[in-house]
């Protein structure tokens, strides 16, 4: 049976260069990257020129770039790394962020921070309105993020880290969906902080960035040998940052290419969801991660469609890859800050192309669609 | 080029690169539930950990995996301490151990918990009386270097961890094996070690991934947050290229650990008569090893594959650059070579001077080099030192 | 833990057995417990204290579409007594989930035998 | 974490240092830094009509130390003492194309031990003793000796020193430094270790701030 993999939001195959410079490294560099010695100082050298790559792609000085283990650990510094420092000030933050920082935010409030959460439009765009409400508490921080992993939507960011630097709050973006995927320049949207992760724009797993502006202060949240100018402590994954800075670069080159491949998909998508009838495209039509597609199916089971469409050859993930566990029933908590009718919201998938799709698994795709859905409605019709 | 310094990191072996080479672009999907690539991944975790638990004997216990060494220790220490009542928790670990383990009970001795930081004696040993008194009714945790980093030193383990037990039964016991398996066999089903830690780099896997086996996670408290699939402490997407590169560098180092122990330690024993018989005015880091005539039995004292040495009048990062002329990798404790200036803790904490202490090198060989480099080392070390010491005010 | 779904589950997800609505029953029964829109119809046709045919409609995840179609097998042609006499460990068992926190896999059966004793006790 | 590179014309007279070794009889010799710090260097003087004649080094230290010993001497061989007093550790510094941040210090050991070796060489002809009067000048200008290992510049210019008095013997200054500052230690160490040498200094207390 085909396997088409349509999945890209949850994780994507490192590119063959990525995966080649990775191994070659893994032979060659071997050095600690702290030590003085001339392998130690081949592996900094190596370090500090993928460290310089990732500047130049978002816009940074070099040493505006910490490599850490990956996105969660980057969205963990930034609110961790700032709340000590603002002790009992509120943070912002939005209803539909990811679990590395909404589940930091809650850790947040058990530490005495009163935390707000931002509402969102139908579109998943946050309100900027209450925003402005929010910031006359004078919140130490908010973290807005750049793209959302289950529905695509891209936020303001611009809009939010202007508003918020006039009331003189820290900004943080947690831009693991949008690096790789849109252009990125932190320059331009103004923010303090920014996450990375590699696997997700064709790089190795285990391995991200955190974007910290010169003269803004964080406090390190791992104690140890002072690796990364004191924030990160651990020995440098040199052969995973040459990785990671090689794939922003491919990524980068490749954005033309993809989005309009994406563009012409999404059409396609959209018209055969238009045949099978009772569907309805979730996120912003516009402002939106191209090539990532929220669909939501009245009256099935988004769980089940997904396992169908796995079953058949097709991988998407319902809600968002890694929270659809155990007992856990429902439909995810961005799906539902929506506020789309229930009869649509519980039957949703997530559809993400990438780079290595080609036409025959789209069209592939689109016929194992109609065929599961109408399948499942006829399970519910009696059928 | 002679690489002398596997203490601080080491290749990946061939064979554990090639094991993770399927995950990389053929299977790189997430766990998940259900699915059957998601199935394929979560097994594939399974097989390492039943690795993990495998090597270290155990029949049932769990594994988490971490970005390192580091990580590996914070998550432990951090998850016990983080969120108790300052006041009423106390926590022991030695003066010695690896930054990761004494700068983070340092960050929580600041935040009012109080830590006793064991002093070791000149070979580096913890005092079992020592020991039994620091643990209190209130003690939490108990965290120690199995083999140091520094000087190699071996913790009698099977000595000091039930007189833990004995004074507190509820105080656990967190070991960082980052140097040790290579060399050691570490049987938990014997040892009453309640957290493992180490890292795939110091044992020929890759860097950029850690572990942390435990029996139950009991005390712990999660550090770290984020979407959880397989751990709640260690959320986010699984390495799981390293999670496999880990459990297969973790697996040929259990197999092959009996020949790696005769051919470090014929290396060590070569290189110690070695630099005793040719260089004066040197002094061993650390303790003897076991007598070097029985090459079988198991080491007890120092590990076989590290050798820690002072010499006089000449400071360490000047032979260490020397030395890198010469295509040799050592490392040094040198303040002068340590990016924040410091000279190393561990050689201060065995009453070495501060000059003896700038005067060090840390020698660790691994499975890449023989006998030959091991003379060719000494040969090039003995004109730079007789070099410098030429030059030396202090001579 | 690893969540595979036996080749069993598998089956009954994508070929659910007895599905629809029977023109003659006894009696029909909704499931509660399901949120979010998903639902369970069951209809039953009873002859001399006997299942002589069972049906349903359902919208829901994989489990509780594979325990539904399961279940309706499995008490087709029992009687009421025998129903209310199979566990509800016995079904998940066969089907491989055995984690008791998926609830979805026990009712159906729990739903049929509480309209089962209702219909008895009068 | 600091990235430590020298430049090829460190390395080179890291490997091959010129004027190293000791003049038996010297006019004016001097020994600066301690072990314990981890340098130290020994400077000596032959000096004829007022002109440094041969000068030679000896060096307990780092590559930085070596070679700053090496370069320093080179610079100074043949030039007239109020010359050689005017080399600066930026002038020592530039010579070598460059040092990283975290070892300026070394080359301001081996510029005080020229310094001093010509003092004693001045001290021995005249019989005087030059003593400077330590005020709180005398005391800045000790201090710009320190240099912050993270920037390279001395703690004074780096505007860390933010309060310095010196009444009775005892100096008390205030210095700005987080409390995670990784070189605090070395920092603290190296103002104690120049100002306790000072001539009428009998005690040297310093506050650390954290503004």
């Amino acid at each position: 049976m085909r396997e088409v993999y349509l999945d890209h939001a949850a994780t994507t195959p490192p590119y063959p260069e990525v995966l080649k410079a990775l191994q070659e490294s893994y032979a060659t560099i071997y050095g600690n990257a702290s030590s003085l010695h001339a392998t130690g100082q081949k592996a900094r050298r190596a370090l500090e020129k993928a460290r310089e790559d990732i500047a130049k792609l978002i816009d940074a000085e070099p040493e505006e770039v910490y490599i850490t283990s990956g996105g969660t650990e980057s969205d963990n510094i930034a609110l961790f790394g700032t709340e000590a420092l603002y002790p009992g000030q509120p943070m912002i933050t939005s209803l539909i962020e990811h679990e590395a920082v909404l589940e930091s935010a809650k850790a947040l409030e058990s530490k005495g921070h009163p935390v707000r959460f931002l509402p969102v439009d139908t579109n998943g765009v946050v309100d900027l309105n209450a925003l402005k409400a929010y910031l006359e508490e004078k919140p130490f921080l908010v973290s807005v993020m750049a793209a959302n992993n289950e529905i695509g939507t891209v936020q303001p960011v611009k809009e939010i880290a202007k508003l918020a630097h006039e009331r003189g709050a820290l900004v943080h973006t947690d831009a693991v969906q949008a690096v790789g995927k849109i252009p990125i320049n932190v320059r331009e949207l103004g923010v303090d902080m920014l996450s990375a992760s590699a696997h997700k724009f064709y790089g190795p797993k285990g391995i991200g960035f955190f974007y910290l502006r010169k003269g803004v202060k964080v406090l390190p949240i791992v104690q140890g040998g002072g690796h990364e100018r004191g924030l990160r402590s651990g020995t440098e994954n040199v052969p995973g940052a040459i990785a990671m800075a090689l794939a922003l670069k491919i990524s980068t080159r490749l954005f033309t290419r993809t989005h309009y491949r994406y563009e012409r998909w999404t059409a396609q998508i959209l018209s055969k969801c238009g045949e099978i009838g009772g569907f309805r495209l979730n996120g912003h039509p516009q402002q939106r991660v191209p090539g990532l597609l929220s669909l939501s199916f009245k009256r099935i089971n988004g769980e089940a469609l997904m396992e169908l469409l796995d079953m058949n050859g097709v991988a998407v993930s319902t809600a968002s890859a890694c929270q659809s566990h155990s007992a856990k029933r429902g439909y995810s908590h961005v799906i539902q800050s929506l506020g789309i009718d229930e009869e649509y919201a519980n039957g949703t998938i997530r559809v993400s192309l990438g780079v290595e799709n080609v036409q025959e698994e789209v069209d592939f795709f689109c016929e194992i669609l109609k065929k599961c859905v109408l399948q499942l409605r006829g399970y519910r019709n009696g059928q | 080029m002679i690489y002398l310094d596997h203490y601080r990191t080491t290749p990946v072996s061939e064979a554990v690169v090639s094991k993770m080479a399927p995950f990389f672009r053929d299977d790189f999907f997430l766990p998940e539930p259900f699915t059957k690539r998601g199935t394929k991944a979560e097994e594939i975790i399974e097989q390492a950990n039943r690795t993990l638990l495998d090597t270290f004997h155990l029949k049932t216990g769990e594994v988490m995996y971490t970005s390192g060494g580091t990580a590996a220790n914070n998550i432990v220490i951090s998850g016990v301490l983080r969120d108790v009542e300052p006041s009423q928790a106390h926590a022991v670990c030695a003066v010695i151990d690896h930054p990761s383990i004494v700068h983070t009970y340092e960050y929580y001795r600041k935040k009012g918990v109080s830590v006793t930081f064991l002093k070791v004696d000149d070979d580096g040993w913890i005092d079992p009386e020592e020991l039994r008194w620091s643990i209190q009714p209130k003690t939490l945790l108990v965290s120690f270097t199995h083999v140091n980093h520094t000087i190699g030193v071996i913790q009698p383990l099977e000595q000091l961890l039930p007189i833990i037990k004995e004074r507190n039964p509820n105080t656990r016991i967190h070991i960082d094996a980052a140097v040790s398996l290579n060399a050691m066999d570490l049987d938990l089903t014997k040892l009453p070690i309640d957290f493992l830690t180490f890292s795939g780099h110091k044992i020929y896997g890759p860097k950029g991934i850690g572990a942390v086996v435990f029996r139950n996670n009991g005390l712990l408290k999660p550090t770290l947050f984020g979407s959880v699939t397989t751990s709640p402490f260690t959320p986010g997407a699984e390495n799981i290229p390293g999670i496999v590169g880990l459990a297969e560098a973790l697996r040929l180092a259990a197999e092959k650990r009996a020949t790696y122990r005769l051919k470090t330690r014929r290396l060590q024993e070569r290189a110690i008569n070695l630099i005793e018989s040719d260089i004066p005015d040197v002094v061993l880091n650390g303790p003897k090893p076991t007598s070097f005539g029985n090459l079988d039995a198991i080491p007890t004292q120092r590990a076989v594959d590290n050798i820690n040495f002072s010499f006089r009048y000449v400071e360490g990062e000047s032979i260490m650059l020397f030395l890198d002329f010469e295509d040799i990798v050592v490392a040094t404790g040198s303040a002068c070579a340590s990016s924040d200036l410091k000279v190393n803790y561990v050689l201060s904490a065995i009453g070495r001077d501060h000059e003896m202490a700038h005067g060090s090198l840390r020698i660790t060989p691994g499975w890449d080099n023989d006998e030959e480099q091991i003379d060719r080392f000494v040969d090039r070390l003995k004109p730079i030192v007789s070099r410098l010491r030429a030059q030396s005010t202090l001579r | 833990m690893v969540n595979k779904y036996s080749p069993l589950l598998t089956d009954h997800f994508m070929n659910p057995r007895n599905i629809g609505r029977l023109t003659d029953y006894t009696f029909k029964v909704e499931s509660d417990h399901l949120k979010d829109g998903d639902q369970i119809v069951f209809y039953v046709d009873l002859e001399n204290g006997r299942v002589k045919d069972i049906s349903y409609k359902i919208q829901g995840c994989p489990r509780v579409i594979a325990a539904s179609s399961f279940t309706s097998e499995l008490v087709k042609g029992k009687t009421i007594s025998e129903v209310l006499e199979i566990k509800e460990d016995a079904i998940a068992e066969r089907l491989g989930i055995t984690d008791p926190s998926f609830v979805c896999i026990r009712l159906p059966l729990a739903t049929l035998q509480r309209k089962l004793k209702e219909y008895v006790s009068g | 974490m600091a990235v430590i590179r020298y430049s090829e014309k460190v390395l080179e007279h890291f490997r091959n240092p010129k004027n190293i070794g000791l003049i038996e009889n010297a006019d004016g010799q001097s020994t600066v830094g301690s072990p314990a710090c981890g340098d130290q260097v020994s400077m000596f003087l032959k000096v004829e009509e007022d002109r440094i004649a041969d000068i030679k080094f000896l060096s307990y230290g780092c590559a930085s130390n070596i070679a700053t010993g090496s370069i320093i001497t080179e610079m100074a061989k043949g030039k007239t003492l109020a010359e050689a007093k005017a080399i600066t550790w930026k002038d020592a510094v530039d010579e070598l194309g460059g040092l990283p941040p975290v070892k300026i210090h070394c080359s301001v050991l081996a510029i005080d031990g020229l310094r001093a070796a010509i003092q004693d060489y001045e001290e021995k002809t005249t019989g005087v003793k030059s003593e400077r009067k330590v005020d709180e000048m005398a005391i800045l200008d000790e201090l710009k000796k320190v240099i912050y290992p993270k920037n390279g510049i001395n703690i004074v210019d780096t505007n860390m020193i933010r309060y310095l008095s010196f009444e009775e013997g005892t100096i008390y200054i205030e210095v700005s430094l987080e409390e995670t500052d990784v070189f605090k230690q070395n920092v603290l160490e190296e103002i104690y270790e120049h100002l306790e040498a000072l001539p009428g200094v009998d005690k040297v207390e310093i506050k650390v701030v954290e503004y």
